[in-house]
């Protein structure tokens, strides 16, 4: 697995908001080491309906619990703030879940992030999941199994809808990463793919992308290079029109870049299985795990 | 969100770039009221682009034929774009064109500088850009390491990366995603005037933007009808030339279940992201929308529900078919409370597909069908 | 510049930070016109601190008290600080009192947050004091690190929190020394409110703030006549009791010298560092301005020419003992053009000493002899 | 010595103006290697009186030159951004002449120098002297001499009249840096001692300070703690009134604080040896050479 396992202590900013108190059971009854919230000028309280404490700071929840890393529920314009706090207080993995960050906010963020050394996951993404370990986010848990498949995602429901495939293939998960589908991002494909890579529990990498921006033909020149254990990708939009905005923030084909096709045209050059419905992407893996391909 | 021209001349200004002397005007009429003496140019003022290739920009030599010229262009649209209203200004002399821009870099991950020493030019497929990341916190340093990489020197040096400076300083503090100048124009007497300019708002910051309070309706005319209110109420729709109407949540499954449609030989009517957490009413708001394309003959409905819960889908699905007893629907439901939403909809002679590919067929078929 | 307490409330009220409802007053009748109620505050405005222990605050429980109050208060002269206005406020009622304030830290070399869990007090003899740096870029966070650290919680907590990050950016956005808080009282209904404060802005940043443009006259009333003309100068000048004025370029040189006066028996009329740099003119400037001090006997004039010429300084020399052909000078000239300046001064008869601490001492025997 | 030599290769930033030109002339005359001049919109120029080339930008004068230190003379309000221009062009030394600049603007740029591990001199300061081999600032050369002394100092003038006791009494200098005299600065006491400490040319290390702030107790301690070699210091302002300032920004003696008795007492106690005028500092530095003492 990469990143989280069972042993990582997570606290949850915003815990005390309707979304992130549900998620926060959630990650509890997974199993995750849910071990504080922060709600300013709500410590003492606890996260409603579980026994976790909640303090008005991150560095006093890390001070008294030893937490290393946040999964970030705040309102859009107060991420910034909260993510300068968890990496100021010591944190080195982020996971913000929140839509609608401002993108200079995240940029921001992510350069403060990068310069401190500081992992970050999202904004805008479904967080991080080591079945069977722990769970950082919103993503169902019961969806995925442990398994050899590392996956790395920009999407949310088509992860899982991809997760579901591969698990009634019975091809469980090393661990999952939904970088989230804002056009600036914390963690991008190559770093998520060189921890797939370096990682013994992983023995197959699948890789969902989606219109816009460039990301997936970097990562498929990046996993030319460096990447030695098999990739199966999927595109999503390879009917999506020109100019228009598909949802996320980052998904629109501008002055005709950015195109599904492009993708996976560059996915192929670089030798990588490229899969057309989320059940394709299953029988590649099948297909693999059958016949190991070295690079 | 995109601003006319007029309007992203007028927020140059309040930063310190300068611009010719403009008026706006929306009858012909106005013109009298102007004496910038002649030629002098009318543009339409229009949120789509080549508007020049399509005639959107003319010189008037003199009273009369500014207004005719006026009356025309007031009726003209541009690339489905409603001209809104003319900027008039007078001609400008032009020693030298030159392309500046702030935008946010994908890869890179921060604002960067474009610009190019020859203006007027379609940036994406130009070979003379420069560009310059910009790291945070912004010092005017950058800008000058832009005006050397544009091999500018002398006074043009310095009042290049001054403006560029401003045009930062506006695009970080009205939390813009695009902040451009092309042409810039270096005058006969080596002063500097934005000549066209365009600015997009970021949609996600417009809320702590006061500047830009209640101009987004305004500036949705060229949206289709439905687009317009679905992005009132939240929901990301787009709609297409086909007959099957989906609606998913979330981005990426909205767009794979598109694709698939497509793959097994149907034709998309729209997509519909209803997003993450849509409860009952906004479910209901969603299909009624899709509901109300008269070229849509089925609806499929994909939810697979880890922050949606499938019980507030059901809910909404059993109070649309009341409403609407003979609209074809398929729907596939997978996820949180699954099985409350199978009881609910026991009843309704709805039938549930848990497998997507298999709703994704049935909905195909079914469309064939109504056809 | 330090500003009195009703401009700076004004300052807080532009951020966002409350303050008691008040009212200025220069003369006892305009109480007529303030329709407070019962009891009221009336505060001398003055530069100097200790206003509180020295009377300068009292209370007036009708109009006729007020009035006499008034009377006596707009007089008082407060440790050397003349009473420049009063300020009117309602009583307010109390339930708790912090003490906050923004100041540069020079050891750690970045602004700091300074606070207490009690209010009004000497915040350089407490033993309760908080103190958080701040690190740049600003995010609020560090201010409910400030807040943690006060032992606060609830509502308070955030209240506080939010009032230090409104402090800070009013210290950032003018370039103060110090914004304080003191005492930052909390209500009986729980809101927040600065009942003193006390703003530094910063001498060398004033030339970039507008808001303070043309302020610097008015508020250098307390400063000694030829102090105030000094800094209008550009000269630095420190009065002291003795009798042989100093004039040097560079401040550590001048206290050195001066150290040496007093080590040497002699008795230090002034500290004139002229700076760095100094051309005739401002050289004889700072000379006339020091023979203006009826106490000076003597004038040691002590110069280490580097970035400072001595020749211009010679200049000066010559024309001012043309001026004052009596005055007692003793100079040390050396470094830069220093072969120049002694045959520019050849003529004069005055001696000049290449050791500083023959002149001092030639000084320290000259002002004896005068005295 | 310390920090610079004759191989230093140094840009002026501010080279045009009347006093950037005047003192690139004095350095060259004094064998420094100024290869180039920084004005922007001047390009292609001469700084006045000399062949060497202006820039419009430190990274083009970096590029050509190979430079790695920058000697700042713009002016006040323009030194924030000159210097992060340095710091992003890949100095590793900067010395800022320039007087008053804001403390806050000093904050900044010291605060991003320290995260990109650039050493940064002033500002308001006479800048460093290595004797002998080259100069970057303001101070006269002909006073100094190379020779074993290290000196640091908050001073300007005062540095010169106690170099120039030195060197009559024969006792040269390995390097001499003026830190300068505002409150909020770049490199302060501790990084120069121990550097001198570490300088096998430097015997006995001359400490000058003034009222105001603690720097000085904190050096006290400091060399009590860290300082191998033998250390003389002199504190101006012995005889200053409270709550004035003495012409430096940072020389206030405020709330009892800073005064010179606070400074020399902590100094004597750290087992320094504190002269009470410039000759005396000559005097003890000649004690010490006779008779080497270690701590």
């Amino acid at each position: 697995m990469i990143l989280v396992n069972k042993n990582t202590k997570v606290i949850v900013q915003g815990a005390t908001g309707k979304m992130g108190a549900a998620h926060t059971k959630r990650m509890l009854s997974y199993g995750t080491q849910v071990v504080a919230g922060v709600t300013p000028g709500k410590g003492g309280e606890k996260v409603p309906g579980t026994d976790v404490p909640v303090f008005d700071t991150v560095r006093e929840a890390a001070e008294k619990t030893g937490a290393t890393c946040s999964v970030i529920f705040v309102p859009p314009y107060l991420v910034l703030d909260a993510g300068c706090e968890a990496i100021d207080a010591g944190m080195s993995l982020l996971v913000v879940i929140t839509e609608g960050m401002p993108p200079q906010d995240t940029a921001k963020l992510t350069s403060m992030a990068k310069s401190r050394g500081v992992r970050m996951i999202g904004p805008n993404c479904p967080g991080i999941i080591t079945p069977g370990q722990t769970l950082l986010g919103i993503l169902p848990g019961m969806i995925f199994k442990p398994g050899p498949v590392g996956m790395v995602s920009r999407s949310g429901t088509l992860t899982y809808e991809i997760a579901l495939a591969l698990s009634d293939a019975d091809h469980g998960q090393s661990t999952c990463v939904g970088i989230g589908g804002d056009p600036v991002k914390g963690m991008e494909y190559p770093e998520v793919l060189t921890a797939f890579n370096n990682d013994p529990d992983t023995e197959v990498i699948v890789l969902i992308g989606e219109i816009g921006g460039n990301a997936e033909e970097e990562a498929a020149a990046f996993v030319k290079e460096n990447i030695k254990k098999p990739v199966v990708a999927y595109i999503a939009g390879q009917t999506a029109p020109p100019g228009k905005r598909m949802g996320h923030a980052g998904a629109i084909i501008s002055g005709g870049k950015g195109t599904a096709q492009s993708k996976m045209k560059a996915l192929q050059e670089a030798g990588i299985e490229v899969a057309l419905t989320p059940r394709e992407v299953a029988e590649k893996v099948s297909k693999l795990r059958s016949q190991p391909v070295h690079r | 969100m995109n601003l006319y021209e007029f309007e992203a001349k007028r927020i140059f200004a309040d930063f310190g770039i300068a611009t010719p002397p403009g008026v706006r005007i929306t009858r012909p009429e106005e013109l009298r009221k102007i004496h910038f003496g002649f030629p002098f140019t009318l543009k339409c003022q229009v949120m789509s682009g080549g508007r020049g290739k399509a005639g959107g920009i003319q010189f008037a030599k003199d009273l009369n034929e500014g207004e005719a010229l006026a009356k025309k262009l007031l009726s003209m649209t541009i690339n489905g774009s409603r001209t809104e209203s003319l900027l008039v200004e007078p001609k400008v002399s032009i020693a030298r064109e030159l392309y500046l821009s702030v935008t946010l870099d994908r890869a890179r991950g921060c604002p960067i500088f474009i610009a190019a020493a020859e203006g007027g030019i379609e940036i994406e497929s130009s070979n003379a850009i420069v560009t310059v990341p910009i790291p945070y916190p912004y010092q005017p340093y950058v800008a000058r390491d832009l005006a050397r990489q544009l091999g500018l020197s002398g006074t043009l040096f310095n009042k290049v990366a001054d403006m560029a400076s401003r045009l930062y300083r506006l695009f970080e503090t009205l939390d813009l995603d695009l902040a451009e100048i092309n042409p810039l124009v270096v005058t006969s007497g080596e002063d500097l005037l934005a000549l066209d300019g365009k600015i997009t708002v970021n949609d996600d910051a417009m809320a702590r933007q006061p500047l830009f309070r209640g101009w987004q309706a305004s500036h949705m005319v060229d949206l289709p009808e439905r687009e317009r209110k679905s992005k009132m109420l939240g929901l990301n729709l787009v709609e297409l030339d086909g007959n099957i109407g989906i609606i998913c949540n979330g981005a990426g499954l909205t767009m794979a279940t598109m694709d698939m449609v497509k793959n097994f030989g149907g034709q998309p009517g729209n997509f519909l992201d209803a997003g993450g957490g849509s409860d009952q009413e906004k479910t209901l708001q969603a299909i009624e929308i899709v509901n109300e394309n008269p070229s849509v003959k089925v609806i499929l409905l994909n939810i697979l529900g880890g922050i949606t819960a499938c019980d507030e889908v059901a809910g909404a699905l059993v109070e649309f078919m009341k409403r609407n007893p003979k609209r074809t629907l398929v729907v596939r439901l997978r996820g949180n409370n699954q099985d409350i939403a199978e009881k609910m909809l026991a009843d309704s002679g709805l039938k549930l597909f848990p497998d997507l590919e298999d709703a994704v067929k049935e909905a195909v078929s079914k469309a064939k069908v109504a056809v």
